[in-house]
């Protein structure tokens, strides 16, 4: 399987998307933010990072570089996408996703090894957990916070579409300890923490992470 | 030669907690009746010749959908001779 | 008017403003001479940066020739002292290299910008010989933790910190929170940053093959941190003055991160002959640099040099201070492919000189000439001092003033306390306030980080080699006594390394003294300089470069003499890293080393009693070595779960950390033939906590006895002694046999609190 | 209730990265002739009562100490009524 792995200007945690991918079984395609080509992936994940230096809003910028023209057009069509940290700013920005991440109510930037709950196991990036695992896996953002009106966060819970939640402590502010989101069809995830970081037990808190990358493997293989 | 200014404020329904940390300083040193603080930004942008027709539609658009988000802000524009 | 060489023979006598830009009458006189003629105002600008004590090391050259004349057999040391940073072969055809750096008074005028731009700084000295930047440390000293001046400086130096490294996306693996009264009007800020490369990629300052050409690139050009050459503006405009200048240089890391890949990528396509960050002193410093370390010339044409602000003067573009710009040396056929390689990272680039042999460096304005000076005069040769020293007139009453006639707490009652009081103190406490602001994960190759002892990157995802990296120093040590401070320093940073398994191999430092036209701190900085060579001679791992902060005072009140040591090591798997944490119920806690009853200096008399006074604790040098080669052993043999070093605290504070960073509690007891407080307080050096499996039990203590390392079994790690010590079953508890009991709630509560309490 | 507004903008001589951003954004976006952007941030602060004499003082010595970094700063202060 193709995993694409996007690349902006100043993308930082596109290598370990890629070192995660090619741990659970997949084969990393590096996609480069100026060029439309999807070269025919199977899946992409847009990793974190602070594109375009993060400067005018998270992602506002990343939004309209080519790459991301091809992509919006395909993964409406249904092409697996995965957005992490800033890849998740870039998927609200682009209105893949609802809603919107702001500034953390503690104003500072925070890393930490985070425990959240895996609250939706139907999307494509998900399948591989069970319904309600508790996982810990690093969290690093300054703008991580996510915010959408009433009706969207109704909606999103009442279509089972929050796919983790922060237990614990909630680090950002973000509404309703949510973590991730995904489209309607399960195709499209945000994620706020790092899986790609907990993929070895040597450099992460936990393995915790792999089974994003397992699971959009195994989808890919029982869609085929 | 036209500069533009775009004011982009978070909607007043989105929680605001740089002007929360704001109002709680300004208390803090001594300023009283503070009811609310909001934080925004403000872009200046001068632009050559003048801002007319398509160029100031476009203009228009960027600040909307570019400098700010329309999910969670506001902005306001206008030009100065 | 720009002033031109034409000019300045044409109008020999007039008057320069030497004195203004920090220049003695007998430097002036000594330019006249080297030139045969006045200055033009651009050279005069050039010689005064780069002779300044911050670019020229005037006052420290003299003692810091030590650290290469002492210099240990040593077939590690790839590239030594005077390039960018040093380099150290760690095997496997990898290269290392690191380097420490301060930001001292620049993050005090404004502490977010000063600290990221000094991350800054450092990342491009290791990119600029050929490395990738991997990860970054920052050893902070703030005066006290309530004082109004650390709570202005604090939180803005610690965000610019994590600010611009996290958007560059280096992981922050350690560094120091330190807090003294000495740094109230001074905080320091020093940042560390060590990158890798392959052997082949090493690339150097210079300016090789007449014809090559020079190109500067990455931000453009601004009025940055050119404050003193404003005279020489002021006198070149005629009327209405200059425009105003910043102060403060603003770090922009998005562009400092294209800036890194772009280089790298030009530089493994073979596309450089040379390459120079631009730091202090910017265009002067790296065009004279890269020249003198060349063919001896070059010319340049400074009008092509791309500006940020079109008002600049020449004299000011030469000094510009602008973040974010390296300079490369490239062939005329590369050109091409070097443009378009910048291109691809939107990173501006301009062809700004071309290299000769000349031997000279020649400026041109719009086609007239504005410099042409003998490089090495301007880069390597300025003035050297062998400033006045002796020994400070109040340091046989400091040292007299023994830690002896403090009250000792006696009682098991005294001695809870006092552990919970430690616990707590600003220098002991946890620093997550602080360190939970940086990424510590990024580039996912971060094995050990803090608050481990030392930070742990893997280099090579193949085979496992990776590196430990360690910065320390205790200032009351190296104010009691500066030579063993340094010792002391070093001492603690490369047991650091080696208590996480890596293999100790070289070192780093910023030596950050009040001023040395005082004639005792430059004693301190002797002393200190003197104590680091030798013991870097006598533990056999050679300084491979650093950094000197002077003028670190308020007033006439000098901060602590602080030579931060930064200890590099190499571990050929890091799959076997000795973290602090220790393991699982039964396994045997032992402490190696001598514990003497020493105090002076200690965190104990500096917190509890505010007592500084008395001697160091004794430094054995050899002793330290053969701890080392137990701990690399213990590790390598698998015979160690957990090792944590003894300093700050004493056992203590080390046995506190390792059962908060496991989570499991312990039973410890005094060993026979010391009191209770001087084991848990004193802070006698060469030791470590070890956490031995019983398995390895035998084998680690015959190890220990065959070396004649003292090996006491002080405990033994136990999650189930709440019950008995009459708390709820499960909770977690360290016990002291026949003295007290506390849980690890408490010790964490009081170990957590401090920072948020003060900071927010 | 009197609402102040208060600009803060880095001083022209600051380098600028947010705003160079967004000029390149503009850019490529198909605006053209965009000769600079700078970008600042808002405070609209809603205070009960007058603003005046002593509290107007305050308010002017925030702006110039709290709200903006005078070291890099400028700001500029209006209060509608
Ligand atoms: N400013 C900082 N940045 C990153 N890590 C820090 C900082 N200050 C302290 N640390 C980390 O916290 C831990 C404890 O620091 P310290 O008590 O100074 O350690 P030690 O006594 O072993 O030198 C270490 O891992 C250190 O690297
Ligand atoms: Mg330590």
């Amino acid at each position: 399987m193709r995993i694409g792995v996007v690349t902006f200007p100043g993308s930082l945690d596109d290598r370990d998307a890629a070192r995660a991918v090619r741990i659970a079984g997949g084969e990393p395609i590096p996609l480069w933010h100026g060029d439309d080509d999807l070269k025919s992936v199977d899946a992409v994940v847009l990793p974190g990072g602070f594109s375009y230096g993060d400067y005018l809003r998270c992602g506002a910028i990343a939004r309209f570089a080519p790459v991301m023209h091809s992509l919006v057009a395909a993964a409406e069509g249904g092409l697996p996408v995965l957005g992490i940290c800033n890849g998740f700013q870039i998927l609200c920005e682009s209105h893949l996703l609802p809603g919107a991440l702001t500034r953390n109510d503690s104003l500072h930037f925070v890393c930490r090894d985070q425990r959240l709950r895996i609250e939706d196991v139907t999307s494509m990036w998900t399948s591989d957990f069970d319904a309600g695992q508790e996982i810990v896996i690093p969290l690093k953002n300054g703008e991580g916070g996510y915010v959408a009106d009433e009706a969207t966060l109704d909606r999103l819970e009442g279509e089972g579409r929050v796919i983790a939640r922060y237990l614990e402590v909630n680090p950002n502010g973000s509404r309703r300890d949510i973590a991730g989101i995904r489209n309607e069809r399960g195709n499209v995830v945000g994620l706020m923490p790092h899986p790609e970081h907990a993929v070895e037990a040597l450099t992460g808190p936990t393995t915790d992470g792999l089974p994003f990358f397992t699971s959009i493997l195994t989808s890919l293989v029982a869609a085929a | 030669m036209a500069r533009v200014v775009v004011d982009v404020m978070l909607k007043p329904e989105i929680l605001d907690p740089q002007g929360r940390a704001v109002q709680g300083a300004l208390g803090r040193l001594g300023l009283t009746g503070v009811a609310d603080v909001r934080q925004g930004k403000q872009f200046v942008i001068e632009v050559d010749g003048e801002l007319e027709g398509e160029r100031l539609e476009l203009m228009h658009k960027l600040a909307e959908e570019l400098l700010s988000n329309p999910v969670i802000e506001d902005y306001r524009m206008r030009v100065e001779a | 008017m720009i002033d031109t060489v034409t000019h300045a023979i044409e109008d020999p006598d007039h008057v320069q403003p030497f004195a203004e830009l920090g220049l003695k009458p007998d430097e002036y006189q000594r330019i006249r001479d080297i030139l045969d003629r006045r200055p033009t105002s651009s050279e005069l600008a050039m010689y005064s940066v780069m002779w300044s004590e911050h670019c020229s090391y005037k006052s420290s050259k003299v003692h810091l020739r030590q650290f290469g004349e002492k210099k240990p057999e040593t077939d590690v040391l790839l590239v030594g002292i005077g390039e960018n940073a040093g380099v150290v072969d760690i095997g496997d055809g990898w290269a290392v290299t690191f380097k420490v750096e301060s930001h001292n008074h620049p993050s005090y005028v404004e502490p977010y910008q000063g600290a990221a731009t000094g991350v800054g700084g450092i990342v491009r000295d290791i990119l600029s010989m050929g490395a990738r930047p991997l990860a970054v440390m920052d050893p902070l000293r703030f005066g006290p933790l309530d004082a109004p001046d650390t709570r202005r400086v604090l939180p803005g130096i610690v965000a610019g910190v994590g600010g611009y490294g996290n958007c560059l996306g280096l992981p922050n693996i350690g560094g120091e929170v330190v807090f003294d009264p000495t740094y109230v009007g001074n905080p320091l800020v020093n940042a560390l940053c060590v990158g890798a490369m392959r052997h082949e990629d090493i690339h150097l300052a210079s300016a090789k093959g007449v014809g090559n050409l020079v190109v500067l690139y990455g931000a453009r050009t601004g009025g940055d941190g050119i404050g003193g050459v404003s005279v020489l503006a002021s006198e070149t405009f005629d009327e209405g003055g200059p425009t105003k200048r910043p102060s403060v240089q603003v770090g922009d890391p998005f562009m400092e991160k294209l800036l890194i890949e772009a280089t790298l990528e030009v530089l493994h396509s073979g596309l450089v002959e040379g390459i120079q960050d631009l730091g202090g002193a910017g265009i002067s410093c790296a065009t004279s640099e890269l020249a003198s370390n060349g063919e001896g010339g070059m010319h340049v044409w400074l009008d092509h040099v791309l500006l940020r602000d079109p008002t600049l003067t020449p004299e000011e573009i030469l000094m510009s201070e602008s973040q974010e710009r390296m300079c490369a040396i490239v062939r005329p056929d590369n050109l091409e492919a070097f443009l378009a390689l910048c291109g691809k990272w939107d990173v501006e680039a301009v062809v700004i000189g071309e290299v000769n042999d000349s031997g000279r460096l020649t400026v041109d304005w719009h086609g007239e000439r504005i410099v042409d000076v003998p490089p090495r005069t301007v880069a390597h040769e300025g003035p050297v001092y062998d400033r006045p020293y002796h020994r400070p007139s109040w340091q046989d009453a400091l040292q007299a003033d023994g830690p002896d006639r403090l009250p000792r707490p006696s009682t098991p009652d005294e001695l809870r306390a006092t552990l919970l009081t430690m616990a707590a103190a600003p220098n002991l406490a946890s620093k997550s306030w602080v360190t939970s602001q940086y990424d510590r994960y990024v580039l996912g190759n971060t094995v050990l980080a803090q608050p481990e002892d030392a930070g742990m990157i893997r280099i090579d995802e193949e085979t496992g080699r990776g590196i430990a990296v360690s910065t320390d120093c205790n200032g009351r040590f190296a104010k009691l006594d500066p030579y063993a401070g340094a010792q002391l320093a070093l001492a603690e940073s490369y047991r650091n390394v080696a208590a996480s398994g890596a293999i100790p191999l070289a070192v780093t430092n910023c030596l950050n003294f009040g001023s040395p036209e005082d004639p005792e701190v430059m004693w301190q900085f002797a002393q200190a300089t003197t104590g680091l060579a030798d013991g870097c001679l006598e533990l056999g791992i050679p300084v491979t470069g650093g950094n000197v902060s002077f003028y670190n005072q308020t007033g006439d009140t000098a901060i602590l003499p602080t030579p931060v040591v930064g200890v590099l090591g190499v571990i050929d798997d890091v799959d076997r890293r000795t973290p602090m944490a220790w393991g699982p119920d039964g396994e045997l806690i032992y402490l190696l080393g001598d514990t003497r009853d020493e105090f002076g200096g200690s965190e104990w008399a500096h917190h509890v009693h505010g007592h500084l006074g008395g001697l160091p604790p004794m430094v054995d040098l050899q002793r330290e070595r053969l701890l080392g080669e137990i701990l690399v052993a213990g590790s390598r043999d698998g015979m160690l779960t957990a090792a944590h070093d003894v300093s700050d605290g004493g056992v203590a504070q080390s046995l506190v950390e390792m059962a908060l960073r496991a989570g499991i509690g312990a039973r410890c007891w005094v060993p026979d033939g010391l009191d209770p407080f001087t084991f848990l307080f004193s802070e006698s050096t060469g030791r470590a906590v070890v956490v031995v499996p019983r398995s390895e039990e035998l084998r680690f203590t015959e190890m220990c006895a065959a070396r004649q390392l003292p090996a006491h079994r002080v405990g033994v790690v136990d999650s189930g002694l709440g019950a008995d010590a009459g708390y709820p079953a499960g909770t977690q508890v360290l016990q002291f046999s026949d003295q007290f009991t506390v849980t690890l709630d408490e010790v964490r509560d009081a170990h957590e609190r401090t920072l948020p309490a003060i900071l927010g």
